[in-house]
């Protein structure tokens, strides 16, 4: 191997060579790995209960369970997208408790307008966002902080608007029966609505400059900036972002419930939220995630909660059995990556 | 010091004293973001204002150890009597220590406490601190009673029929007034309905969801009786049966509260939520202040127990009954 | 420190059989056998990717062999965690400093020995004693101040953390993963002292550089891999550049620098009189078409001056023009905008995205080109992450390859590959052939080359003087946040530079000299 | 400007230049900034009380705060060790809450013996703080994924214990109603404790190769891994740490509320503690933090949530003017530093 020959590097070769041998590892790793443990979770979530009990796999059940995620997997969504940027927003509760308020607040003092109610309800979600991105980004506020307080701040404002009552009556207006009760295609809006969003952040994430500037800011935020994306104006969108879908399932709080709830039913929102972008595969420091991930944690959760009360287990072992299968779920996922156990996991 | 010596002095309804100059009160309630506190609270601060004396409300959430913490505060701040809606009653007898290391009035408010033991229901009657408001037994029993009226009169069999109690599992009150309500409702019909425990976190959008996945599994039930341990619990799963296609005429509701069922029978349209037991809270607000001011401007001692008016209402006659639907 | 095998034994203190390493994908090793003789320095070197680092995380027990053993003193060891490697008195270097950043240097250097006393108290002063002498002892003592955090460390010195984390404890093998491509020439002289006392006491020292001057100034030995196979060993004594670069690339390299264009008259980047907090009063321009080189020492300025002109450090006073119109510099977007690519110092820190593919870190900077209504074409995408892979040849195993397992070399390529995609009319380099082999860098100068004659007026930073000289039409040297002098091409030699570099301005006296 | 002096090279007067200005700023910075702000605070809060309100500063209102702080405070210390090594543990609260009932049964059980339900609670507390460390070690479950999972079951292996009610009545018994109610030299035996833990762990943090390994994990564990240190051992041992002292909270709650609670008293308190920690100057992603900084932090906390109550605010506006002041104190804090606004803070 001493003698020289004048051959062109063998580089190119090489290279072709390990591309074609990587691909189909490559997609099983890239598309697979994370979404196919959750997919394996949900067979079996779904299998057993079907076992135990004849009411679960039915058409009525899954439609119970996608409305029970819907609120949820709208938070979980944006949530992502939030865990991308490598930030974090706990207040997304205090969000929808506040859009739930103001919606029906908005629909009684105009004498039943459900339009007039949700843009107000939006309108809400974009300024608490948008509060919540210039505290963090111009005020300097770690956004765990920042939005810890928020949540705090954006549930007092709720109870105060509402006084800590449960504000107007909605069902009696078309629009929020069909939110409630209605279905289109056989699926309820509630999942449609779930989906449309989920389906319209997932494009944005994958496929425009804009989502990919996301994961570029919550990779390596330095190298984001020196590459020109102007990060503090996405970070205060992101944030306007999970304004706009927090008071989304505001409403459907509202309509769910037929009232505006300044508290009840939006409190703890933020932990469902998180836990299901992080079992969905979003790393906490961001740069890494999707929706597909999040929607399918999502429905896995809501599944193994809504299995555990069709079935009749008592409230305390529910908290024992999806704590538990939580871990499970993970440690199985990470034994098959092989990964090495040193220090903290990502 | 060890702690002990602090607690010899007089029981909490010992020799009554009078007071001049402003009188002080703190009330400190559980849960003080539902609705019904929030007009116990709203009552208490009417009542203080008419009566002139300073009220302090104070929120203690489902948290105990705030509990301890904030009459420990009402005593270094020298107030001059406590009134307190415990969150859990196993506190109660610290509760009661403090407040007579104080040298403070205590009057329960809502839910019993005992002076030297967690239980209330295994407390000796001269052992139970002096108290205005509900017994929360005695809520579940209107409850039971109602819904065993309206469970004849609909003419259902048991074998068709299930009950569903919904609460949050880890509040002992809760857990009496369900339990006593299924008593009642057991004396009433002679019946041996099942019943279908449904663990909820309080709020209508949980019991929703709770309530769904049970009916899931039990679509064979084609009658069903909810009750639960508030109006938040009742309207969350009759909304689950009517969603899951259980018409008005298959659903018997008997809330809790009234607050959340007043506007389903104000929308005119038929609902399961058949009745409703209105206790008033603004009521019992204002009746705790001026109990204790009583006690401490006057020096008259306190009732053993002192009830507020509670009614069972429907769509037919709560808009007479003094409740307001916001 | 535990027992260190004795020094005296015969055999080499350290030999690897038969390695073999495979990364999901790629193969880095290929039966690599080698031993590494006492009171040798045995150099590695290969183009990047070639599996130096690999090697030397293996005899580290970072990394498991897939096949083959390591031998310490003779007898075959399995070395499963770093710390068993250092229990067999191996220590490495490596080739990225950790460091810990809210912690002292003094901290950082005895990590995981910290000395203590009664029980498992912490003696702070004999930490800091011992820190001192250390540093004395090893003629660093001026370089870094033991109490400083490790977060305020300029790469000099957090590289200067990693050698002395290995220097003062007792080793039988030393092993540098190029310890010197942040250093100065001083603390590089500095070094050398030491690793030929350190040789001369009888420890194995293996020692990974591109900079071949070096590895002719120290190795007794040097070892060639390429594509994770052994291609030669031969005497340093007795064996050429010429011939190593051979075995290294396996043909030979005509010329490292090429040089196929002339300067044009027009200016395109303008500076006048900026100043930033470390960077006072600096003017200078660069034509179209032109190579214009910073040098200076370690601290002169030079890399504040590139953040400030793209816009991400703030400017005091000043003004930036690019072809004649003044620029409003707020953040890096308006430099980007005014087109203005800049490869800064620290890649892994500062540009890349570590656990995003080589397609995403090269098409980072120009998806508002790739995109039609804000939807990147992927197709458009891939095509030019091809061509640029292609272009500067970056040895990874596909375009959707995750960079952060890539070698250093190829990084900075891919780094490179970005800014060529948006086709800029300023290229601002920092130390861009930082860790870069001989073949790669041949590669960079003919693209900078290539790339000034398309037009484009390029700055580059490079503490290099071998590349300063080869590459600039003009150099601009620094000191201290000042320019103290301007050669040309055909004036300028390594005095020359040094002088202006280390001139001593009389007129504001320093703030006295070291304790 | 081209000629040349034969001057030393300047490179050691500008390092020891640079080292020299930096030097003070630095001590400010790295013992002072951050507490200087918090102090700063607390004198602010504690002052607009006392002048409102006669009551505030006296010192039983004083022996209040501290009492109330208590648990939350030893909470908040440990999960700054956490914290310091880039890891979250979001289950202290149950943990407590295990503890507490433990405690109860235990003293009930054993027919009113203390010790043995102290021993009981704290043996507890190392199992649940070493099943965490064990499952995100070398089950690989992200610290925040794997703690919200142990939150759930923990809380309902608590409730199991306990059939969802509280457990026993302790203040018969003349250990408990000391630590209820005893006061050694003036203080409470509730602050002492505090006060025993937090200098304990400030010592084990900055005074022993222990707690000097705990920030090299945190700050770079590929470092303290090739620097030899077990870091797999460390975390494990952190988490029981964290179990230990969350088991003495939990005996404290059963003390002070006069018997064992399985969730009321202990829910919403691991928010509390990461507040605290994060307010007190600890890096989320580790590293980096002092428990002055979190105790200031859980004084200062303490003291505007007693104030609040002192001057009657209503609990809605409560919520508000916490958040609101949490954000305040901290932009002003960042201000200080001078940080430029790019991208999201530490
Ligand atoms: N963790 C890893 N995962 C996958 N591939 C890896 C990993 N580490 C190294 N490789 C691959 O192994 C090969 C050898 O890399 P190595 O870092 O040893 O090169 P090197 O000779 O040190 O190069 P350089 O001079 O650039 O530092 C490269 O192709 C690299 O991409
Ligand atoms: N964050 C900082 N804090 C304090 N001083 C700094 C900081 N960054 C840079 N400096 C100082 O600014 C001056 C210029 O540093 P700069 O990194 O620009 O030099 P350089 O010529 O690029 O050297 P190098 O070869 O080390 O990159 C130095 O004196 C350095 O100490
Ligand atoms: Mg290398
Ligand atoms: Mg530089």
């Amino acid at each position: 191997m001493t003698t020289t020959t004048n051959a062109p590097p063998p580089m190119p070769a090489t290279t072709s060579g390990a591309h074609a041998r990587a691909l189909p590892r490559r997609v099983a790793t890239a598309v697979g790995a994370q979404n196919t443990s959750l997919i394996g979770a949900l067979i079996v979530v779904v299998g057993t209960f079907a076992w135990l009990d004849d009411g679960y796999l039915t058409t009525a059940n899954m439609t119970v369970i996608g409305d029970t995620v819907a609120v949820t997997g709208l938070l979980a969504v944006v949530q992502t997208v939030v865990i991308i940027c490598g930030a974090l927003d706990i207040s997304v509760g205090s969000q929808a408790g506040i859009a739930s308020v103001v919606s029906a607040m908005a629909f009684t003092s105009t004498d039943g307008n459900a339009a007039l109610g949700i843009l107000a309800a939006i309108g809400v979600g974009i300024a608490a966002g948008v509060v919540n991105g210039v505290v963090i980004v111009y005020g300097r506020v770690n956004p765990v902080i920042a939005t810890l307080a928020t949540l705090a701040a954006y549930k007092g404002v709720a109870q105060l608007l509402a006084g800590g009552r449960a504000q107007g009556y909605v069902l009696g207006d078309d629009f929020f029966i069909f939110v409630a009760r209605g279905k289109i295609l056989g699926l309820s809006v509630q999942i449609w609505t779930l989906f449309v969003v989920a389906v319209a952040v997932h494009i944005l994430l994958k496929y425009t400059d804009i989502g990919r500037n996301i994961y570029a800011i919550g990779g390596n935020d330095t190298a984001a900036r020196l590459a020109g994306i102007n990060i503090n104006k996405y970070l205060v969108a992101v944030y306007a972002l999970a304004g706009v879908v927090a008071a989304i399932a505001g409403v459907i709080l509202t309509a769910r419930t037929g009232s505006g709830q300044p508290t009840s039913g939006s409190e703890g929102l933020e932990l469902k939220a998180i836990t299901a972008a992080a079992l969905g595969g979003c790393a906490l420091k961001g740069g890494k995630g999707g929706i597909g991930g999040t929607l399918l944690a999502v429905f896995l959760l809501g599944a193994l909660e809504n299995g555990l009360n069709v079935v009749g287990v008592n409230s305390f072992w529910q908290n024992v059995a999806q704590g538990a299968l939580l871990v499970v779920a993970v440690v199985i996922q990470q034994r098959r990556n092989g990964e090495r156990a040193v220090g903290l996991p990502t | 010091s060890s702690g002990k010596d602090e607690n010899k002095s007089g029981s909490p309804s010992g020799p009554p004293a009078s007071l001049s100059g402003t009188i002080k009160i703190a009330y400190l309630q559980k849960q003080g973001d539902q609705q019904y506190f929030v007009d116990e609270a709203d009552g208490a601060r009417a009542k203080a204002k008419e009566l002139g004396v300073d009220l302090k409300v104070v929120n203690l959430g489902n948290d105990t150890n705030k509990a301890v913490s904030e009459v420990q505060a009402a005593m270094a701040q020298k107030y001059n009597g406590v009134v307190i809606v415990v969150p859990d009653p196993a506190v109660g007898p610290q509760v009661v220590d403090i407040a007579t290391g104080g040298g403070a009035p205590l009057l329960a408010s809502d839910d019993q406490i005992c002076v030297g033991g967690a239980d209330p229901t295994k407390c000796a009657k001269d052992k139970l601190v002096p108290r205005v408001g509900f017994s929360g037994p005695q809520m579940g029993t209107q409850v039971g009673q109602r819904a065993a009226e309206e469970f004849k009169k609909a003419g259902w069999t048991p074998a068709d029929t299930a009950i569903i109690a919904a609460w949050k599992q880890d509040v002992t009150v809760c857990t009496d007034r369900v339990e006593a309500a299924h008593q009642a409702f057991k004396q009433a019909t002679g019946a041996d309905v099942k019943v279908l425990k449904v663990g909820t976190d309080n709020t209508p959008p949980d019991a929703q969801n709770k309530t769904a996945a049970t009916m899931s599994g039990n679509r064979s039930v084609k009658h069903w009786i909810v009750w639960g341990c508030n109006d938040e619990n009742v309207s969350g799963a009759v909304t689950a049966l009517h969603n899951g296609g259980y018409g008005s005429n298959d659903v018997i509701g008997v809330g809790l509260g009234a607050y959340l069922a007043c506007k389903d029978w104000g929308s005119g349209k038929p609902s399961g939520m058949k009745a409703a037991l209105f206790i008033n809270g603004h009521e019992v607000g204002g009746l705790a202040v001026q109990t204790m001011v009583d006690r401490l401007r006057n020096g008259k001692p306190f009732p053993a127990e002192a009830f507020a008016t509670t009614k069972m209402v429907d769509p037919s006659n709560w808009q007479q009954s003094g409740l307001k639907c916001t | 420190m535990t027992k260190s095998p004795p020094l005296d034994l015969p055999g080499p203190a350290l030999a690897v059989e038969n390695i073999h390493k495979d990364f999901a994908g790629v193969h880095a090793l290929r039966g690599i056998t080698l031993d590494f003789p006492r009171g040798t320095v045995t150099a590695l070197m290969g183009e990047n990717g070639a599996g130096k680092s690999t090697l030397i995380r293996i005899i580290n027990g970072d990394h498991r062999p897939g096949d083959g053993r390591v031998l310490v003193a003779g007898t075959p060891r399995e070395l499963h965690s770093p710390a068993d490697a250092r229990r067999h008195g191996i220590r490495v270097i490596a080739q990225e400093p950790e460091i810990v950043p809210h912690v002292s240097v003094a901290e950082n250097v005895y990590i995981g020995a910290l000395p203590r006393k009664a029980g498992r108290v912490l003696d702070r002063s004999a930490l800091y004693r011992r820190m001192r002498s250390d540093l004395e002892r090893l003629g660093f003592a001026h370089a870094i101040a033991p109490e400083a955090l490790g977060s305020q460390l300029s790469p000099a010195q957090r590289q200067l953390v990693e050698i002395l984390r290995a220097l003062t404890t007792e080793a039988a093998v030393l092993a540098f993963d190029e310890p010197t491509s942040s250093l100065s020439e001083h603390e590089v002289e500095a070094l050398f002292d030491l690793i030929r006392r350190l040789r001369d006491q009888g420890l194995a020292i293996i020692y990974v550089s591109h900079r071949m001057q070096e590895i002719f100034r120290l190795a007794d030995r040097i070892a060639v891999l390429r594509d994770g196979e052994l291609a030669g060993v031969r005497d340093a004594s007795q064996a050429d550049e010429g011939e190593v670069v051979r075995l290294m690339v396996g043909r030979d390299l005509s010329t490292l620098f090429a040089r196929g264009r002339s300067a044009g008259d027009r200016v395109v980047l303008d500076v006048r009189d900026l100043t930033t907090e470390h960077v006072s009063n600096v003017c200078l321009e660069v034509h179209e078409g032109e190579v214009v080189a910073l040098a200076g020492l370690v601290g002169a300025g030079r890399s504040e001056l590139a953040a400030a002109l793209v816009g991400d450090l703030p400017i005091r006073s000043g003004e930036v023009r690019v072809e004649g119109r003044p620029l409003r510099l707020r953040i890096p977007r308006d430099a980007v905008r005014a087109g203005i690519g800049y490869a800064p110092e620290e890649r892994k820190a500062q540009a890349l995205f570590m656990t995003g593919s080589v397609r995403h870190n090269i098409s980072v900077a120009v998806l508002d080109r790739l995109r039609r209504f804000r939807f990147v074409s992927s197709r458009r995408e891939r095509r030019l992450a091809h061509e640029f892979v292609d272009r500067l040849e970056v040895r990874t195993p596909s375009i959707d390859h995750e960079v952060r397992k890539l070698s250093g070399g190829n990084q900075q390529k891919v780094v490179l590959a970005r800014w060529l995609a948006r086709r800029p009319k300023i290229l601002i380099l920092d130390e861009p052939t930082r860790g870069i082999d001989i073949g790669a860098k041949a590669e960079i100068y003919r693209l900078v080359d290539e790339l000034a004659g398309a037009g484009v007026a390029i700055l580059v930073i490079s503490s290099e003087l071998p590349e300063v000289l080869g590459l600039a039409d003009r150099i601009v040297v620094m000191q201290n946040g000042r320019i103290t002098g301007e050669l040309d091409r055909a004036d300028a030699d390594e005095e020359g530079i040094l002088a202006l570099a280390m001139a001593y301005d009389l007129a504001e006296p320093t703030q006295g000299n070291p304790s």
